[in-house]
């Protein structure tokens, strides 16, 4: 059974990852690049990680869909009614690839893989939560402030509006200069 | 089913989408590719927990990270492609290239 | 069960035709797609959301027996849910027209201005239960239902169970205003299919929330899974009446609402329930 | 009556119609719709979802583009089409539509004949499927056989319509719209040649957008077949995703029936000098007032209020008496005033300074609001209406410029920026009539029922 899902995900995951270049319209490659990822994440449960792997899953998808509209937006031809290619150095790319692959899988056969240690635990969702609050406690604060800096990074550089564009010189206009007026009657 | 096999499903994700990120000129579509390497290094972080140390919860926070990373990954690439677009009307990473010169 | 509430819901839809009479009018309806559509993946819009919301129900306790309680059945559930988002916005866009495509655009604004606090409030109930399994937090509300004392999260839980299946206030994205918008293109099966969906996903939003904040199947005298059936007919029959009282709630205006006001309430109450599971 | 019909029978026994109004056809649609309302059958929000197309009034091509015929080609089979041309006919149009839509034939090819009716002393014209519905009716004209299946064309849009190697440089042509309007339900495509055309849709091209990001910018006509949508009304919008960055009115075609604009009647006809009471006046200004209402507050998606408002419209116009209308309206009246989800979702929106059209979208509400209430207290004055001045529901009728006039030339400016959403709200507040644009003929003596 889950062998069956092994090979079902696999197959599935790298054929949708290689359509992901092959599509030439945007929804389809977004939602391809979803497929593969959703396998992914399937895989992770065939692992044994639920939790890990329906988190992917609910990640990936939310972020392909938000990804799809920034394709719409920013692409050109998005909905590939009109075949155009936009690769570069295509030979040299494959080259590369198909060395990088050679290589990593004649690592993974060669390679003397350490034999397992331990069993899983009961509940490996509540071995990372354990984990990441007492001894990956760094890791799990690194992440946030990686995150939050990325939530003040993203605005700087995508936003066009300062405060002051909003609220005047004086930072006073009562009702800030907005295309559009929000929820909260600021 | 044994971590090689594993492996080299993740070995072919992390390839194909350096494929994808070496060859594609539009900065969205460079960031699928990132994207299918870094689904590649979560799949492989997994069996690796899974087949040597799944005693240790080392493997997942590894998925963690990279989960994390894949969220920064986008939202930053998307911030600087609407930087790029609204500056220079450019998605495309030879464009970008040339703004050096 | 579902089919039935789904049913039941049909029954009560704005349509005064009744939903046997639209199934069969829909099944007798020619398919018809516009030009130049991407017609795999209307198909695949159009099926992934009944697909999506009932994978969903997988997780649902009916009493107290669901068809497969996983340990982690409250985020499965959130990551089925948000396949909707995909389906939605695929919908809307395969049609090629622009009035689809500003529905399908609409409910990925909708979706994040409704995810962040109604993530928080499926994890304050989970929080309560110290348990990700559905049937754990069932379980936890043996005594005192989490909608008596996690009334910010319920509330939460309400607003965006309507959120999600585009249902009432919430309908922008297939709003009159757009002309059906992500739906506005589809006729004959696939408009059954994706309507279908959305009525599924409605009624299994409801019935989460019985889980959830009402206790499950625990009531006095009856057996669990008529209480169950009672309390989402009641969760229903709420949102239900809800769309009669309010416009269309429109996205610019409730994200800001949602994450300047909903998402801290969401976290103070996570706060509360946090400190008073550690407090026991 | 083999299964497969009596099943088409069961399943087209509410048919949901498509409403099609045409400039100066206000009579009929009210006479279409309260017909509906009687009859339980469901209104439908675009072609996609309809079984029965209604169009009130002959549509006039605008800009020599049928959209009728692509409204019509839109609908999914079975289908029928009837145009209704005069509002006594309203029933039995759509007793004829669904006649034709219930036999066997129209599953796969609809059917079209001409019927001319003779009742009532005047002429009626009403055109409709050739059901058999015995009775009064003589059908001559030919039956125009209309293919049915011409909605599948072009699948193709893969495959490859247009051979472009490389992708070349970033601006100028080459953009490929991402939706382009393509059936007629909402609008006509096809005026942007010079934009170059894949699989026959006009490609976007690009311009700075409110953020100034030069996005992709779509050339969308809004209307005239849009669901709470003044009749008759082509906006040419520019959207870039659902904002509107540019609009323009297009030219009205002028209505066939050129009667006089139903809501300005009784002022009309008082400009004739005939005597016109005033609580006839009032009783129009109220059921106008309604009727605008009905639309803003379907747009505003609360379904159950508009509701409410068309029915109150609908026995206003049937001459129902103060006592019974009194409890009806001013209900609906309080709760709209006091409704803070409608202030907070329609405040703001749509706001000018000045002008005819001062305020935003939620004050315009409530001015109508008062009006309707105002008009409802005069509903039963008996005294003539004065020749001086003349306020029909939109303002002046005696004056050069009709009073929607001014509020079509205030339409541009407000809806640019504005989100889709709000653009369909600012449109519904300032629910401009076209029939007023009309030449107008002066009534002789044809009193409405």
């Amino acid at each position: 059974m889950s062998t069956a899902a092994f090979w079902l995900l696999a197959v599935v995951a790298v054929a949708s990852g290689v359509m992901v270049f092959r599509f030439d319209s945007m929804a389809r490659a977004t939602f391809s690049l979803l497929t593969a990822l959703l396998c992914v994440g399937g895989e992770l449960i065939v692992l044994g990680l639920d939790y890990l792997g329906i988190v992917t899953i609910l990640m990936m998808t939310i972020e392909m869909a938000i990804m799809a509209v920034f394709m719409v937006m920013f692409m050109m031809n998005p909905a590939g009614l009109m075949p155009m290619t936009m690769i570069h150095n295509k030979r040299g790319a494959a080259v590369i690839c198909a060395l990088a692959f050679a290589l990593l899988v004649a690592g993974i056969l060669l390679a003397p893989w350490p034999s397992r240690q331990g069993r899983p635990p009961a509940d490996p969702t509540m071995d990372l939560g354990m984990s990441l609050m007492g001894p990956q406690m760094l890791t799990m604060m690194t992440l946030g402030m990686a995150l939050f800096a990325t939530i003040v990074a993203t605005v700087v550089l995508a936003t066009r509006r300062g405060r002051y564009d909003r609220y005047g010189d004086e930072l006073q206009a009562a009702p800030p200069a907005d295309p559009v007026r929000g929820g909260v009657g600021r | 089913m044994s971590l090689e096999l594993f492996l080299i499903v993740a070995a072919a994700l992390f390839c194909v989408g350096l494929f994808g990120a070496l060859t594609q000129q539009s900065i969205v579509m460079l960031m699928m590719g990132l994207e299918l390497m870094l689904g590649g290094v979560i799949l492989a972080a997994g069996a690796a927990w899974h087949y040597i140390a799944p005693a240790a919860a080392d493997g997942q926070v590894l998925i963690v990270v990279a989960i994390t990373a894949m969220a920064v990954e986008m939202a930053i690439g998307f911030a600087v492609v609407t930087a790029l677009f609204r500056s220079r009307e450019i998605d495309m990473t030879d464009m970008a290239a040339e703004l050096k010169e | 069960m579902l089919v039935l509430a789904a049913w039941a819901t049909a029954t009560v839809d704005a349509r005064s035709t009744g939903p046997g009479r639209e199934v069969l009018r829909l099944l007798v309806q020619q398919r018809r797609i516009t030009r130049a559509a991407d017609i795999p993946l209307v198909r695949l819009g159009t099926t992934l959301l009944p697909v999506a919301a009932v994978l969903a129900a997988a997780v649902l306790p009916f009493g107290f027996r669901s068809v497969s309680d996983l340990p982690d059945g409250v985020v499965w559930f959130n990551a089925m849910e948000a396949l909707a988002w995909a389906a939605v916005w695929l919908t809307g866009w395969a049609p090629n027209s622009t009035l689809s495509l500003i529905g399908g655009y609409r409910f990925l604004a909708q979706g994040l201005a409704y995810e962040l606090p109604h993530m928080l409030a499926i994890t304050t109930a989970a929080l309560g239960a110290e348990s990700l399994q559905v049937g754990a937090v069932v379980d936890a509300q043996s005594g005192l239902w989490f909608a008596v004392w996690m009334p910010v999260a319920f509330g939460i839980y309400l607003l965006s169970a309507l959120a999600m299946a585009f249902w009432g206030p919430f309908d922008q994205p297939a709003g009159a205003d757009v002309a059906g918008g992500a739906a506005g293109e589809l006729s004959g099966v696939d408009r059954l299919v994706f309507l279908g969906g959305r009525w599924l996903l409605l009624v299994v939003a409801a019935a989460f929330a019985v889980p959830l904040f009402l206790g499950g199947g625990h009531g006095p005298l009856l057996p669990g899974w008529a209480w169950t059936v009672l309390k989402t007919a009641a969760v229903l029959g709420f949102l239900l009446w809800a769309r009669r009282r309010v416009p269309t709630v429109r996205m610019e205006r409730y994200v800001e609402l949602a994450w300047v006001v909903l998402t801290p309430l969401a976290v103070a109450q996570a706060l509360v329930v946090a400190v008073v599971v550690l407090a026991r | 009556m083999d299964l497969r019909t009596r099943l088409t029978r069961v399943a087209l026994a509410q048919p949901a119609v498509l409403l099609v109004t045409s400039p100066g056809a206000t009579r009929e649609r009210l006479a279409v719709e309260a017909e509906l309302e009687r009859r339980d059958w469901p209104q439908a929000a675009g072609p996609a979802s309809a079984d029965l197309v209604v169009f009130a009034g002959t549509p006039l091509p605008v800009r020599e583009d049928d959209w009728a015929e692509r409204v019509w080609q839109g609908v999914p089979a079975p289908r029928a089409r009837v145009t209704v041309t005069d509002a006594v006919h309203a029933a039995h149009a759509l007793d004829h539509g669904h006649a034709t839509l219930l036999k066997p034939g129209t599953q796969h090819a609809g059917h079209q004949g001409h019927m001319n009716h003779q009742g009532h002393g005047a002429d009626h014209e009403h055109e409709s499927g050739h059901g058999e519905h015995g009775g009064a009716h003589e059908e001559h004209g030919g039956h125009e056989e209309q293919a049915d299946h011409g909605g599948h064309e072009g699948h193709g849009g893969h495959e490859g319509h247009r051979p472009n190697g490389e992708h070349a440089a970033h601006q100028g042509h080459g953009h490929m719209d991402h939706g382009g309007m393509d059936h007629g339900a909402m609008g006509h495509g096809g005026h942007q040649h010079h934009m170059g055309a894949v699989a026959g849709l006009p490609m976007a091209e690009r311009a700075a957008d409110r953020d100034e990001l030069r996005l992709d910018r779509l050339h969308v006509p809004l209307g005239p077949a849009l669901p709470d949508w003044p009749a008759g009304l082509v906006l040419r919008l520019e959207l870039q995703g659902d904002v509107v960055q540019r609009a323009e009115v297009d030219p009205v075609p002028t209505p066939s029936a050129s009667g006089p604009a139903f809501w300005n009647e009784p002022w009309l006809r008082a400009m004739t000098g005939e005597p016109v009471t005033v609580g006839e006046a009032a009783r129009r200004q109220c059921a106008a007032h309604l009727d605008s209402l009905g639309r803003l507050l379907g747009v505003a998606g609360w379904i159950d209020a508009a509701g409410r408002a068309r029915d109150a419209r609908d026995s206003l116009l049937g001459g129902a008496g103060r006592d019974e209308l009194v409890p009806r309206i001013r209900p609906l009246v309080r709760r709209l005033r006091r409704s803070w989800t409608l202030r907070w979702l329609l405040a703001g929106v749509g706001a000018q300074a000045r002008g005819p059209v001062g305020g935003d979208v939620h004050s315009r509400l409530i001015a109508w609001l008062d009006a309707i209430e105002h008009a409802l207290d005069a509903i039963d004055g008996r005294e003539r209406l004065p020749a001086r001045p003349l306020r029909g529901p939109r303002g002046r009728v005696d004056t050069e410029t009709p009073p929607s006039q001014s509020l079509l030339d205030a339409l541009p400016e407000l809806l640019e920026g504005a989100e889709f959403a709000c653009a369909r709200l600012i449109v519904a507040s300032l629910d401009p009539d076209l029939d007023e644009l009309a030449p107008q003929q002066l009534p002789v003596g044809r009193n409405h029922g």
